[in-house]
This record gives structure tokens, C-alpha cells and sequence, in this order.
């Protein structure tokens, strides 16, 4: 059953070039507001993909239609810009049909979660290899700034001129109940830890959820200052490494300790606790997930920032692979034209 | 005891019992085996939305209806020449449409009190003298099964189970067939269970040698074989046909097909079917809806799939900004629509043909789509083959309109080779100055480059295209140019849209035009008339948009246009659009396709005779 | 502002009527297999609404499509059969408009989670009082027996000859993991528990979501018999109590403790573990209501029946009602006349 | 210095620099200080996409026209006659459709190096003598506010932002208006900013100054007042008429207004508007989607409030399934689309016509729904009232087509008094004997009763529903009669239709149909044609479906009939399936309205002038 496309996907001569981040750059003008957080999550995604080993012809961007998700354009790979919510059901039948090829979503609050929430929730289930690139600007700013489901309660926007009344969906703990494989979390200021978090969700085999926390200038300005800012990040966030303690602060003199399932922010110098009393991330343990994923939007705990939950699934698509394989293993390769002549057939002469 | 033979053309028998009598496939048992005898077959399921409604009340009556004869048949027919009716319920629902002296097979114990009062009945019809007028058999099946499966270690609910193969028994006697084809299902279906197999095929027999050996049944029939074209058949359905027409355009396509879909009746089938297909290699989504669904083929077929997705009039509804992102993409895609009556939830298990309107006009902006449907169970193969051709060749999603009528009616097949069959498949750019919206000169399709191609990295969506590079623009003469262009392309399509052929009188005063499954209504209607001698032409249209080149100059030439439609006159409006012409309509939206005296009818009083 | 409906929605002649299970059945036939579980689920709600103190007129019941949205046609109450999955985005309308009404849902694991997944998370993290019962078979009835969102892996239904290839989703985290206030679980054998979830449900201020086990005697029959007959009930299921230790099996000498975060299977009986190590129920805990979830097809532990989580939080109607009220204490009550003339206006004579 | 009055009837002044430099703002005040002089006015905002295009580039262009005069003013002006120019892009963009001699106020600091290659000017035009041929005023805007304002505790940025007001204190002295309705609106904005309130105050007179004390302006003008028919006017967009139209049609109805959206350019503005509403006791919900957003205000209309849902093409591409529940539920609910250049995302920003046909036939099954349109900004008011009266008086959902063009562009509105408007209060049904489907005689629309009534506990839903009952039927000849009497219904409307003015000449050679926007364009041109003794007759429509009665005798009155539609020729299709006479089209589909020289050029082209 050759097909015209077999030779597309796996070509023989596949050499593996040496890329730098300009091979990843389309040369079309950058349309975002200056100072967008946009900006800094596209460079960082430019100088992660030339380290994966990956051809370029073998990446597409898939989007939605938001800010962010003009992301493709500017990206010097494979790109569809399709239409509102539903990047992630256009990237799931590609997929599956090409499995040979780097599927990534840039999106953003409102296209991943308003409308295009069902998608969301139903690819991290079938755990798709396909990386969802989450741009969180808690607001819809391509509209010119209304509501979005992470909008805060209170917050005022154009729709919500007295403030928002919905309470936040928390995207972390949304992944989690959706027995997504991979969640982590980053912030367009920090571009080393985007740098790291991209890296690992390519690096994972199956769907990856990457929130990144990303300021719009112009429709929700500053949003994430008290969290993001070189003052305030060392007091504010904190970062799950795997097997590590939760410490943070200015002085690295504070720490996560578990209350039975209560986090709670303790202090490392006035001789009550000590490092070894400190929560441990552990990457494979869901429940810890979702413990961090509820910090959220807990203005006494810092906000933690890494990989939630890393855990292993077979993918959705090898599943399909494997289901045809078997299929042709246990019936031999099917015959078309036996298969259309079914069940009974006879002749007319 | 010696039988008379009696020699028909052409018969239309009537399964009918509870839900869970298992009408359904005493009636596609009795269909494919009269076919593999070589008579022509045209049947038609016919079942309640419920799965299981209530045992023995009028609206959980099941039944299955097959027409067949020496000559072709086009639809399941209209009048019923013999009626299996399995309790009181199905008697008195099908009775209405039983000819004068038809056949009546009825099981007693679906008659007791319990029945005739669910039925509601006053007496009992089959004792009160009331079915006169017709051969009525009577045969209290329970009692023959329970007596012989006794000791059969079959518990009394699979021993009740099997009196539709009784029935069944009985049917192939009268009608001369053979057991085998029915015998070899059993055996297959039930190897797992052989004390079922054994009881399956011992009733079978036992069914024939009751009426072999009841003096009630003084006749035999004998139907003798219809003058088929040569070749290889089967029996299929129209949505097993569309799967199959899928998976042979995909072959001669050179491409891995990719199926998106939601279940939604009567389009699942299509969906049951491509599902099993693994072992050919074939992909399919069942998606979390019909966004999902159409969007995930899409996303295939930006991959170089042949990509698909089936669904019904609900499910169409939510496709339609999908479908105009596919417009806006040049994207080849498959879209079938089963349709069933609306509006709304409407009528889901009855048939209808009411979404013209949405397939040629239903979507935002400017976004035509070539439309076609097929007219026959066996044509939904060709036209789902044709869809992908198109789609392929002019970089367009199509729209492929068949019905909840042709989706389940079923009829013989001759299985075309796949060497018969013209090679569909498209050329993928390779070469570095590839342009997105560059397009072939002759079918202004656009160049397709697939991802994983070096260097032909670019970018496409859903916002308006710069001419020939496919850059986002919103400059507003390329606009005008790009939505002409699109236009223009779909036009183009006419280049493959065969000319109408005119069946009957080019002096008649009538021209009658249909389209989709009515074929079999209207063709029947129009070659009895004719025979009658009345002076009559007939168009049956596949091609919706665009309109055959020569349709036109037809619908001009002749006095008086009747278009009859399973919906209030979508075609006919389409047509004075584009023609100019006041034309007549015919419109039954009854859940039913149309009988064919229904069409004879309004002929008749079209033309005053 | 008065309007025309404002004497329905607040009328003073409420006589609360002592209702029957009888006054609350519409007269119209069941049509429904005869063995399928919505029958025992139709006569608990027919014999909780009675207990309920409020008016019949004042119950509506929505439904998408599916075997289980027939239900309302049943109902001798208002009832309004919508389209596939869209019953939670009708009642959320209904609901917002009409705070004076008792709004329920009846759903499928199909239309409330597939098509209607978006909806469902959106409802649950607004909180409005709505009540969601979703049949969940495990399969797609009406359309005669295709996988649903709750299918196993593995399993061989008309549109998966082959076996089911998607995890399916858990419910009760996917509606934790969007905030729901009220999670919930019952099955349809079970008469006395359902009445009580029901019961709960109907107390709870807020969206209440109840995941019935309902068998399909059809296209899915006995496939929670493993759990729910009354053989095999005692061992494999354990019963959820706010403050009441988890302890199962046929003489009540089995529990579950807490290993860290992981819950195992302990014996009352070998002296090693008693009761006191058990862990305890405790409705207001969303991270226990997760792990708790979590157990859920894990064929090592029984399966948790019951209330998972029960907290309040102001619902979205109410807040939309105070947003009104808040803005007419301050402003006044509107001037219609006055907004038309907007800021500024002149005259022309 | 003695400055010398010129008198016009009408001006086409036009603002435009970048993204940030506020010219929205300045159009807009310049708007309505004009209109509360007495002037009529017509403007339309024109801006990019992008949310901040980069600076000083061609497509970050944005502009804001104002078109006012002592006559009645129809489109925001063909030709501009004053050109405001921050900078060398604007200038570049815009000057193609300046008037010869028209004037141009250029801010040379937009004219550095940097922004004439960004503009892609080879020589800077204010200096190289290529705008010889019109009224140049050169002005460093940038140096005289920064000198002003030094000192004043602004940033740099927040001084160099107010340079659009400069320019409105030199456009206001240009055209003799008074500065205090902008003074108002500085003090109200900036109430909690005092610095940047009294900055932006000064900068204001500061402008005024400039002009009255250069040398360089020499001229005044002077535009008298329109004659408007009395009553208390104010300036209106499209997008907040809507809004209004519905709030008021709410209160004369006495319903709550309910309004479930989801955001979408460009018809956001109408759920901006209606959430900050609270105070008139109106609910909105801002839904996850536009399906749930169409399908919550069914299930709030259900509940008795008045249901509306807004959205543009894609939203309403997804909203089709969720209509035609609506019809077969029969419940009150009006659907605004303002319409946007398509297909799929198109050009959002952009506007366009090509709504028409999803609007009339996008549904699966029969599913007819009346559609109206509104034909300038302030007649948006009117026909959402009027969408309301109808959706409540036939019990139907009503979809009311607007456009960006409308939505956005803004004009004077006499503003009604409550008492003026009738009453639409529905009935809803109280005594035992409710039957769901009975119906009213003579609109045929269903009895509507509420939850919350007691004893008329009853059940709705999307399957087909039986006559007078409302219980679920699949009987096939109820189906008919139930698809026949939801179509009636819908033709019933007619009824509400008014009969179609003809404007012109009952003996013109042409006719012109058009629909919706091109109001403005189509009868500016008709009206100048016709002034200068050329024959013409002119029919605009409002209401789509039913369309009105004594349409089809124009249609054939006429010779000639030609239909200018922004899209590739819906309506003129339609009126062609109805009417059955060819008719010719005009159809621009660029993003813009037509210009009124275009049809212009269109109709001498026709009748060969
Ligand atoms: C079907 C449809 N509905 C609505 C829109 C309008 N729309 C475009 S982007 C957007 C929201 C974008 O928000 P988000 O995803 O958060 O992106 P951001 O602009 O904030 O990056 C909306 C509502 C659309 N284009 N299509
Ligand atoms: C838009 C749309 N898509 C699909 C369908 C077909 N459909 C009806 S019910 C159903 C699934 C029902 O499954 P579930 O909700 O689990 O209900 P059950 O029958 O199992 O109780 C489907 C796919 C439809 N009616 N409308
Ligand atoms: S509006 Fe906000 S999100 Fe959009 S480009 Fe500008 S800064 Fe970025
Ligand atoms: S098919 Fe299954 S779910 Fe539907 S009524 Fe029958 S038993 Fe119940
Ligand atoms: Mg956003
Ligand atoms: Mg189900």
C-alpha cells in the first residue's frame, strides 16, 4: 500500500543540518504591539528547535486566531493559521496521519480554553505527541480586550466593564483532570526557563501543555508584575525541579512545606523547619500535581513555576499505528478488492 | 402434496414484528439471497428512533422491506404483495399498504389479548373475519420453535428469538430460494455458539418443510432472474457503498485515507465500516464532535490525506465554518451529508432531502463548494469516488449529498475492477519556487506542497490570501480577485460535470427533474406512463453545483418543468435562479422518499389526463 | 422595571404542595428497553422532587440527546429537549434569567462529555445552580453503540471493532480539575444511594454534578457489574461519608489508607492496620476529592461511591444579581431615556 | 490678521497617522462637535488589523473620516477634501483620494528620515514640490507641544500623545466650531488625571491659536446647518444602536433582556455596550463560545426574557445549528450578525454583504427564519426594535444582517421618546388548557406559557413536534402539515412588512435594488444623477424574508434593474428565483462600501451615458 506521500515521510537522505535561530525566522514582519510578550516567547522558541535534531520541514505551527496565534507566520517552518478554538482538532488529524512530523500549537487563553476548550480537554486524553504552546495574556487582546476564562474575578475589561464575574479556569489543574501527560509552566520574562521548558516538552513523547504567563501592553498591562518582575520574582514564584526541594525567596529562605495536603510558605531561618522538612517535587506523582496546580491563585503561597507532571503514556497516534499492524499481522494486508466484493458475492455472465 | 407454480415479474415482501423480533435481518437475509439468485433488489429498512420501544405497541414496530423481480426494480416498492407480521401491532400499521389479496404470514401468538389490546384492537383480525380480502396464513410459530427446540439447552428467550428465522424459512419456500446463502451467514455468525447455530439453521429448514408440507399454502412463486449487465455482485447499501467508494478513491489517489468523524444516524455506518478498515491501512478520528471531526480531516489532508467526514443534517449545521475555512485553504476534502428530515432533532431515523439550501448556500462570505449527490445505494460508490476526484482536482472540499433512503436501502452492486477505474491522484510540489496560490492554468487549483518537503516551508489560513503567494492581505482589489478567483474555480468544475442525458420525449409537454435518491420513484413513475403511452421527459440531476452545461437549453425547450423533492422546492428555487423559469414543484416531506404512484399521480394531473 | 414575568417568578400565592412521586410522572410511555438503568434512575428523582419543598411548576429539566436526554419527557415538570450536548449552555441561560427556577440536567456520557465537554467545564467553573445527572454508560446508546469519552481502552463497540483507542476521561477529576463545587457518584442499582446523591445534589448551591453508572442492557450490558451487582458490590465499591473512615468489603474488614498520597487497600483483620489508620472522608477537600477520583479505574481499589466534594462558593447568578443591585445603589436605577441620549445630545427645533 | 469665510455645503475630512496616535479619537470628537452644531454628519474608522501595527509603516495606518454638511449626508464621503497627516505613511495611503487643491495639514516630525522610508518615500513630499497641487500646511506639531508643555510634569510620551488634539483645535478652528463639547469630554475622561486633563485642555486651544494666528491658513469655512427634522439628537454608531434598539425594544415589550455573546470583531462593540448595562437591570452572560452564546439566550427566551445573541460571519457560521432548534422550538430570539468580509476569517477588520445567503438558507431541514437589514447607523436602532417586535409577535427567531461598515460608522440620530414606540409585550398563556403547538389564526404563531406557571408543566425540544400538542411525533403526514405551518408562519410576517417605496421615476429606463449599507452610496448617486435630469427609480430594502409585497410589480415594471451588492450577487439570485426575471449586479467586494461614484459610474455604463 505505497502512497505518494510515503516518500515524503521518511526519506532516506534526511541530513541533519546544523540550524541557528535565524534558519526558524520567516522574514515577515513581526505584527505584535512593542513589547509584547510575544516577542520574547518566539525567540526562545527559535533557539530551542535548532537543538532538537529535528529537519526543519518536519516542524508545523499550528494556531487558532488570537495575538498569539499569528505565532506561525514568523515561524520559518510549516505553518496553519486556522480558525478560532480549533487548532488543536486541525493538529490532531495531522498527527495522526503524519505521525513522522514536529506538531506544535502556539495559542492562547481564550482560543485554547473558551472556545476551543472541548479540543483541549479531549487531546490531552488521547495524549497526542503534539505541543501546546499556551500564550497567557488573561484577557483576549486581538478582540481589543475582553474577558477571557482566566481573566480574574473583579477584573475589569470591555466586557466586563464592572468586573468579571466567572471564576478562573486554573489551566493547570484543567490539564490534570484531563489526564494530560505533561504540564508545565513558565513566563515570557524568563527566557532561560522557556528555553527549558520548551526543551522538555519536546522532549516528550505525547501531548505537552506549556502555560506561559505573557503580558499584553496594551489590554492587560503589567498583569503579571507582582509575580514576574526581577523584584518581586524571587518572592513570588517558585520553581519545581524534580527531586528537588520547594525553596524560594530573595535569600533562598524559604520553603514549601506540606500541611497534610495544605501548602504552606515556612521559613528556613528562624529554626522551626528545615530544608529537609520541604515538599519534594516529584515530576511522576499526580496528586503533588494537582496540589501545585491549586497555588495557583493563592496570593499567600508563591507561584510555582516548571513541570507540574511529566508521566509517560503511550502516545494516541503510535496507538493507531500499532492497532493497523496487528490488524495486518493477524489478517495479512488487506485486498481492496476483496474487501469490495464483502460478505457473499456472485456472478452475472 | 403437489404446489402450483405462479411466475411473477417482480414482488414486494414486508418483514414486520416487534423491534426485538430481529425483522431487520430476516429481511437482509431474504434481500442478498434473492439477489444472489439473480433477480434485481431494492429494499428499505424502516425502525423506530427507539432502540427497544416497548414490546407490542403500535409505534415499536420494525419492519424491512424488499422488492425484487425479473426486471429492474428502483425503489422497495409501493404496494406490498406479502406481509410476515409477527404480532397484532405490525399487522394493523402495515396493513394500509398491503395490496388487495396480498399475502398475510401471521404468528398467533403475537395475537394474544396482550397484543391486540397493545395494538388496540377490539377483536382479533385474524379470527373476526375482517382480512377477508386476503390469503391470510396463520402459523403459531412459538409453539413449533419451543416444540422442537426443546432440549436444545437454548434457554426460552434465544428459543423465542429464532421465529424470525422460521418466518424466514417459510418466505424462501414461497418464493423458490435456496438456504444456503442464509446457512452460510448462520454459521459464520454464530461459530462461537453452535447450540444457537444448530437451533438457528434447524428452524430455518423447518420453516421451508412447513410450508412444503402445509396444505395452507397452495402456491409457490417463481421470479426468474433479472437481465443484469455482466459482471461481478453484490448487495450494499448506499453508506457501506460511500465507505467503499472512499477507500478505492483513496487507492487510486495514491493516498491514506483519513475519516473525521461523530456518529449521528443515519451516517454512522459510514463510520462503523471505515473503523474496521485498519488492516487497509486506513485512519479514522471518532472526534469529541463535528467541529472536531471535520477539522481533524482538514488537518489530514494538510498532510497529503485523502481526508473525509460524514455526518447528517445536525451535524452539517456544525460544519459550516470548518467548510468555509477548507474554501479559504483549497484544501481538497470529502464531506458527506446523509440527510434525514428536519428541521432541528426533526425525524432522525427518516429520510428527507432538505439540505440543498445548506450545502450550496450555508456558510459566511463568498464560499462556493462543488455539490453533488448520488441517486442510487449503488451510485453513493461512484459519486463518493467522484467527490474525491473533484476535491483532488480542483483543491476544493466538496459536498456529497446522499439520504437516511439510500444510506440503508440496499441493492445488487456490480463490483467494478479496481483496474476499471481512472487514476486520481494528485501531484505534490516539490520544486523550491513553489507559490501557495499559484494555480493550474486549467482547473485554477492551487500548487500543494506537503509539509515535510525541504524548502518549501509556508504558511496558509483562514484569513484572505494575496494572489499567487498566498501572503495574508487585506488589500482590497486582491480581495475582489481572490473571492472571484475561488468562484471561477468552482465553476471551472463544470469541465467535469458530464452533460444530462434527456430520457424519453423531446416532443413531450412535461420535463420532469429530480435529483438524489427519488431516481427510483421518478424513473419508475415515468416508464410506466410511457409505456401507458403518455408522452413524457425526465432529467435526473447528480450534479448540484455546478449545473450541467446543457441543463439549461432543457428546461427552456420544454412547455411545462415539474420538480419533484423530499423538501419544499430547494431545487426548483435553485433552478428558477439560474434559469429564469417558472417551474412546478412537488414536495413531500414525510419522512419517506416518494412512492412511485405519488409521482404517476401528480403527472396525471399535470397534464390533465 | 417591571416586567411582564415578574409575578411569575416571585409570586406570593406559593402553596407548597405535599406532592407524590406520582404528581411528578408526565403519563407519557417510557421508551426506554425494558432493563435499562434510566428506569430506577426516573423513579429516585420522581421520589426525591416531592421531598424537596418547592412548587412543580418551578422544576424545569434539560436534556441534550441520547438515550438519557428522553428523560425530561417523562418529567411532569417543565422540560426542554435541546440539541446533542448543548443542555448545559441552554440551562446556563435559563438559569441567569430565571434564578427563581430548579434547573436539572439530564445528559449522557456522550452529550455531556463529548460534544458537550466545552460547556460542562465552563458550567462547572461558574458555579451556577444547576443540577447535572449524567447517565454514564460508557458507550453512545441512542445511535445504537458507539464508544463514548467513558469507553475503556480496549473496548469493541460498532465504531471500534478493533478496540477503543482514547484514555477515557475520569468525570469527577475532569470536573474537579474545573473547579466544580459538587462532585458526586451513584449507580443505578443502588436506589437508596442515588436518592441520597440526588438529594444532596439538589441542597448543594451551586452546579452539582452526579455521575450515575447506568447500564445499557444493550450495547453495554453488565459492563459495571463488577462493581455494582449485589455480589460483587461489598468488595469492590466503598462508600464515601464526610468524616467517616473508608471502610469496605463484605464484613466491613477491609479500608483504605494513605500511603503519602497513594491510597491501598488495607485489611481490619491481620492486626496490622486498624480503623484509626484509615484515612477519613473529608468533603471540603479538593486535593483528597482528587486522589479520591483518582481511584477510580484503578481495578486494584473498589470504587468510591459517593460525594467527593461539597464546598460552597457564591454562585454566577447570584453574583449576577448583585452586580445589578450594586450598580442601582449606586447609580440609581436606570433612566432608559437617559442611556439613549448617551453623554452628550442637543436639540434641533 | 483678517481671515477670509468660504461657505460649503458638505466636507470630507479625513484623520490619519498610526495605530497609537490617537486619530480614532480625534474623528470621533471632531464627529460629534460637528452634529451637535447642527451639521448632518456620516464617519467611518478605518484601521488595521493588528492591534498596534509598527509604527510609521503603510499598513499601520489609521484614519477616522467625517463627512458633514448642511444636506443630509449619506456615506462617509467619496473624496476627501481635508487630510489631517501625522505622518508619511498617512500621507502616502491617503492622498490617492484626495480632491485636487484639498488641503493637508502635515506634522513634520512624521516626515523625518526614518518614517519616510518606512513610508517608502524616496524624497520627503512637504519639500519636493510633488504636492504643488494642494493646499499644504506644514506644522512641527511635536516641537510646539513639547515647548507648551514643558514643565507640566508629562512624560515625553504622554506629551508627544497629545498631538491628535492639536490637530482637532486646528480643525475646529478651520471649520468655526466650538471647542466646548471636546473641553466636556477632556474634562469627564481625565477627571482622575488632572495633569494630563489640563494639558490636553491647552494643547486644544493651543491648536485653535496656531490656525487663527498663522499666516498660513487664510481661509475659514463655514457649513450651515443641515435641515433636520426637529427633535433631540446625538451621534450613533451602528453598534450602539443596536444595543439601544434592543434595550428599548425590551422595555416595550416588558421582558428582561437577556444577551449571551461571544466576542467577535466587528460586532464586540454591541456586548460592550450591553455588558455595562447592569443599572438598567439587563443580563448578559459572555459565553465560552458562540454556540453556548446563541443556545444560553434560547434557554433565557424560554424562560420569557427577550433572547438576543450578536456576532459576525464565523460566529454565525457556528450559531446555524442552534437556529434551527430555535425554529422548531418556535421560541422569540433575535440574532444580529454584523457582517464582515469572508469566507472563513477573511478580513475581520473589513466589511462586506455576503451574509445574505447563510442568513436565508444556512440551516439543515426547512428551517425559514424572516431577515432583515438595517441601511445606515442609526437605522440599526430601528430594526433591532423591529427585529424584537417580530420575533415576539410570530414566535420566531429573527436574524437582523448589519455590517462593519454600520457597526462602526456613525451618524446624527433623532433620538425617540419611549411613548412614540408601540408596545410589544407578548401574552403568555395562564389558563389549564395550554396546548404547546395551538396557535394564534392569524400570525400562526404557538401559545408561549412560562416555567414557573403552574398547572402548564409541558415539554419542548428539537424533535418534530406534533400539531396543536407538541408531543413527539414521527407521523409522516404531520410532518408535512408542521413544515408547511412553520413556513406559513414565516411568509405570515408579511403582514409587518411595509410595502416598498419607489423612489424616482415611474418611467425610468433602470431600476435600482439595493440592500442594507449601500443605502448611503446608492441614493447619493441617485440623488445627483436625478438632480442632473437623468430618469432613474430606486427600491432599498429592509426586510429580506418575507420580502415585501409590491416588489415583484416594480421589479417587472422596469426595463432594466440592476442590484449593487458588496458580494458576488445574493440578493440579485434571490430576487431572481422569486421573480424570474434577469436583473444585472454591481458587486464590489473589496472590504469597503461603494463609493458613490462608483455606482454612479455603473448606472451611466447601463443606460450608455
Ligand atoms: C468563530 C470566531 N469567534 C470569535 C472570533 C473573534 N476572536 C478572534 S481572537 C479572539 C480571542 C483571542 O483571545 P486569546 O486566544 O486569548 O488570544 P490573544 O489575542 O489574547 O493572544 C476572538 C474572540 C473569531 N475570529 N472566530
Ligand atoms: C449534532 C449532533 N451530533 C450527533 C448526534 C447523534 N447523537 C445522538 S445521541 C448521541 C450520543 C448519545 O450518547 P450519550 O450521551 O452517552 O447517551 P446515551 O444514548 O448513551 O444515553 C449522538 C452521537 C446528534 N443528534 N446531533
Ligand atoms: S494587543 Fe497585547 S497580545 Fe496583542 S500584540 Fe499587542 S501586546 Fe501583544
Ligand atoms: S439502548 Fe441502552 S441506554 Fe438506550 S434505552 Fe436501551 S438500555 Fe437504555
Ligand atoms: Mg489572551
Ligand atoms: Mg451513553
Amino acid at each position: 500500500m505505497e502512497t505518494l506521500i510515503d516518500n515524503i515521510i521518511s526519506k532516506s537522505d534526511i541530513t541533519f543540518e546544523k540550524y541557528t535561530p535565524k534558519d526558524f525566522k520567516s522574514g515577515i514582519d513581526v505584527r505584535w504591539c512593542a513589547g509584547c510578550g510575544g516577542y520574547s516567547i518566539l525567540s526562545q522558541v527559535q533557539r530551542i528547535l535548532p537543538e532538537l535534531n529535528i529537519p526543519r520541514e518536519k516542524f508545523v505551527f499550528i494556531s487558532g486566531i488570537g495575538c498569539s496565534s499569528r505565532f506561525p507566520y514568523y515561524m520559518n517552518v510549516y505553518g496553519f493559521h486556522s480558525i478560532h478554538g480549533r487548532a488543536l482538532a486541525v493538529a490532531s488529524g495531522l498527527k495522526i496521519a503524519r505521525p513522522d512530523l514536529s506538531v506544535w500549537i502556539a495559542t492562547g487563553d481564550g482560543d485554547c480554553m473558551s472556545i476551543g476548550g472541548n479540543h483541549f480537554i479531549h487531546m490531552l486524553r488521547r495524549n497526542l505527541d503534539i505541543k501546546v504552546l499556551m500564550f497567557n495574556n488573561e484577557v483576549y487582546s486581538l478582540t481589543k480586550g475582553q474577558a477571557s476564562p482566566t481573566s480574574h474575578e473583579g477584573q475589569i475589561t470591555k466586557s466586563s466593564p464592572l468586573g468579571v464575574l466567572d471564576t478562573p479556569f486554573n489551566p493547570a489543574a484543567l490539564a490534570l483532570g484531563s489526564s494530560a501527560s505533561f504540564v508545565a509552566r513558565t513566563f515570557d520574562r524568563d527566557t532561560k526557563h522557556m528555553q527549558l521548558m520548551f526543551e522538555r516538552a519536546a522532549k516528550h513523547r505525547g501531548s505537552a501543555f506549556v502555560e506561559i504567563y505573557t503580558n499584553c501592553v496594551i489590554y492587560n498591562d503589567k498583569a503579571f508584575d507582582f509575580f514576574t518582575t526581577v523584584d518581586t520574582r524571587k518572592e513570588k514564584t517558585v520553581l519545581l525541579e524534580h527531586g528537588k526541594p520547594l525553596i524560594f525567596g530573595t535569600n533562598n529562605d524559604k520553603g514549601i512545606r506540606l500541611d497534610g495536603f495544605t501548602p504552606q510558605v515556612v521559613s528556613l531561618t528562624d529554626s522551626t523547619w528545615s530544608v529537609n522538612d520541604l515538599l519534594v517535587h516529584n515530576e511522576k506523582d499526580s496528586t503533588l500535581a494537582f496540589i501545585l496546580a491549586n497555588m495557583t491563585y493563592n496570593e499567600s503561597l508563591p507561584r510555582p513555576m516548571g513541570v507540574f507532571q511529566d508521566i509517560e503514556r503511550p502516545t494516541y497516534e503510535e496507538k493507531v499505528e500499532y492497532q493497523i499492524q496487528r490488524e495486518i499481522e493477524l489478517k495479512g494486508e488487506g485486498d481492496i478488492e476483496k474487501l469490495m466484493r464483502g460478505f457473499e458475492y456472485w456472478e452475472i455472465s | 402434496m403437489e404446489k402450483q407454480v405462479r411466475y411473477l415479474d417482480e414482488v414486494t415482501i414486508r418483514f414486520a414484528g416487534d423491534s426485538g423480533d430481529g425483522m431487520q435481518l430476516s429481511g437482509s437475509q431474504f434481500s442478498d439471497t434473492s439477489a444472489s439468485t439473480g433477480n434485481d433488489v431494492n429494499t428499505f429498512p424502516d425502525y423506530p428512533s427507539e432502540i427497544r420501544a416497548p414490546e407490542g405497541t403500535l409505534y415499536g414496530v420494525s419492519a424491512y422491506q424488499v422488492h425484487f423481480g425479473s426486471k429492474l426494480v428502483k425503489t422497495p416498492g409501493d404496494k406490498i404483495d406479502v406481509l410476515i407480521a409477527m404480532n397484532a401491532a405490525s399487522l394493523k400499521v402495515n396493513l394500509p399498504n398491503l395490496k388487495k389479496n396480498g399475502i398475510i404470514i401471521a404468528n398467533t401468538s403475537g395475537f394474544s389479548d396482550k397484543y391486540l389490546k397493545l395494538a388496540k384492537y377490539e377483536s382479533n383480525p385474524l379470527e373476526d373475519g375482517s382480512l377477508k380480502d386476503y390469503d391470510l396464513h396463520v402459523i403459531d410459530i412459538n409453539s413449533i420453535v419451543e416444540k422442537e427446540l426443546a432440549g436444545s439447552g437454548l434457554t426460552p428467550k434465544n428459543i423465542d428469538r429464532t421465529k424470525n428465522i422460521f418466518a424466514l424459512g417459510i418466505a424462501y419456500w414461497l418464493f423458490n430460494m435456496p438456504l444456503d446463502y442464509t446457512q452460510k451467514w448462520i454459521e459464520k455468525k454464530f461459530s462461537k455458539k453452535p447450540e444457537v447455530r444448530d437451533a438457528n439453521l434447524k428452524v430455518l429448514k423447518l420453516g421451508w418443510e412447513y410450508a412444503e408440507n402445509s396444505p395452507d399454502f397452495k402456491y409457490r412463486y417463481r421470479i426468474s432472474s433479472a437481465k443484469l449487465e455482466p459482471g461481478t455482485y453484490r448487495n450494499i447499501t448506499g453508506n457501506e457503498a460511500v465507505a467503499l467508494g472512499m477507500v478505492v478513491a483513496a487507492r487510486k489517489a495514491k493516498l491514506p485515507l483519513f475519516l473525521g468523524s461523530y456518529p449521528i444516524t443515519p451516517a454512522t455506518e459510514i463510520l462503523h465500516h471505515i473503523s474496521g478498515y485498519k488492516q487497509y491501512g486506513i485512519k479514522h478520528l471518532q472526534a469529541e464532535d463535528e467541529i472536531a471531526g471535520i477539522c481533524s480531516a482538514i488537518g489530514a489532508a494538510y498532510g497529503g490525506a485523502l481526508g473525509l467526514t460524514t455526518t447528517s443534517g445536525p451535524g452539517l449545521s456544525l460544519k459550516v465554518e470548518a467548510i468555509g475555512m477548507a474554501v479559504m485553504l483549497e484544501l481538497p476534502l470529502v464531506i458527506v451529508d446523509v440527510q434525514r428530515a428536519g428541521p432541528s432533532t426533526g425525524m432522525p431515523t427518516k429520510t428527507e432531502q432538505a439540505d440543498l439550501f445548506i450545502a450550496l448556500f450555508g456558510r459566511h462570505g463568498e464560499a462556493p463548494v462543488p455539490v453533488i449527490a448520488a441517486i442510487t445505494a449503488s451510485d453513493c460508490f461512484q459519486m463518493a469516488f467522484e467527490a474525491a476526484r473533484i476535491a483532488l482536482k480542483y483543491m476544493t472540499p466538496v459536498i456529497l449529498l446522499t439520504d437516511g433512503y439510500l444510506g440503508q436501502s440496499s441493492e445488487p452492486w456490480r463490483i467494478p475492477k479496481l483496474s476499471e477505474l481512472p487514476d486520481i491522484s494528485p501531484t505534490f510540489y516539490t520544486e523550491p519556487d513553489y507559490q501557495p496560490y499559484k494555480r493550474d492554468p486549467e482547473t485554477l487549483a492551487r500548487l500543494w506542497a506537503l509539509p515535510g518537503t525541504k524548502g518549501l516551508e509556508h504558511r496558509i489560513g483562514g484569513l484572505e490570501k494575496e494572489d499567487i503567494t498566498g501572503l495574508v492581505s487585506h488589500d482590497p482589489l486582491n480581495h475582489q480577485k481572490m473571492v472571484e478567483l475561488r468562484a471561477q474555480k468552482v465553476e471551472r468544475v463544470i469541465q467535469d460535470v458530464p452533460d444530462v442525458e434527456l430520457w424519453g420525449d423531446e416532443d413531450a409537454e412535461l420535463l420532469l427533474i429530480g435529483w438524489g435518491s427519488t431516481y427510483g420513484a421518478i424513473k419508475t413513475a415515468f416508464d410506466k406512463l410511457r409505456n401507458e403511452g403518455v408522452k413524457l421527459a425526465y432529467i435526473h440531476l447528480k450534479y448540484l453545483n455546478p449545473l450541467p452545461k446543457n441543463l439549461g437549453g432543457f428546461i427552456h425547450k420544454f412547455p411545462k418543468v415539474l420538480v419533484p423533492e423530499n423538501n419544499l422546492g430547494q431545487l426548483k428555487f435553485v433552478l428558477q435562479g439560474k434559469y429564469l423559469k417558472e417551474l412546478m414543484g412537488l414536495h413531500k416531506i414525510q419522512g419517506q422518499t416518494f412512492r412511485a404512484y405519488e409521482i404517476e399521480a401528480k403527472i396525471k394531473e399535470v397534464l390533465n389526463i
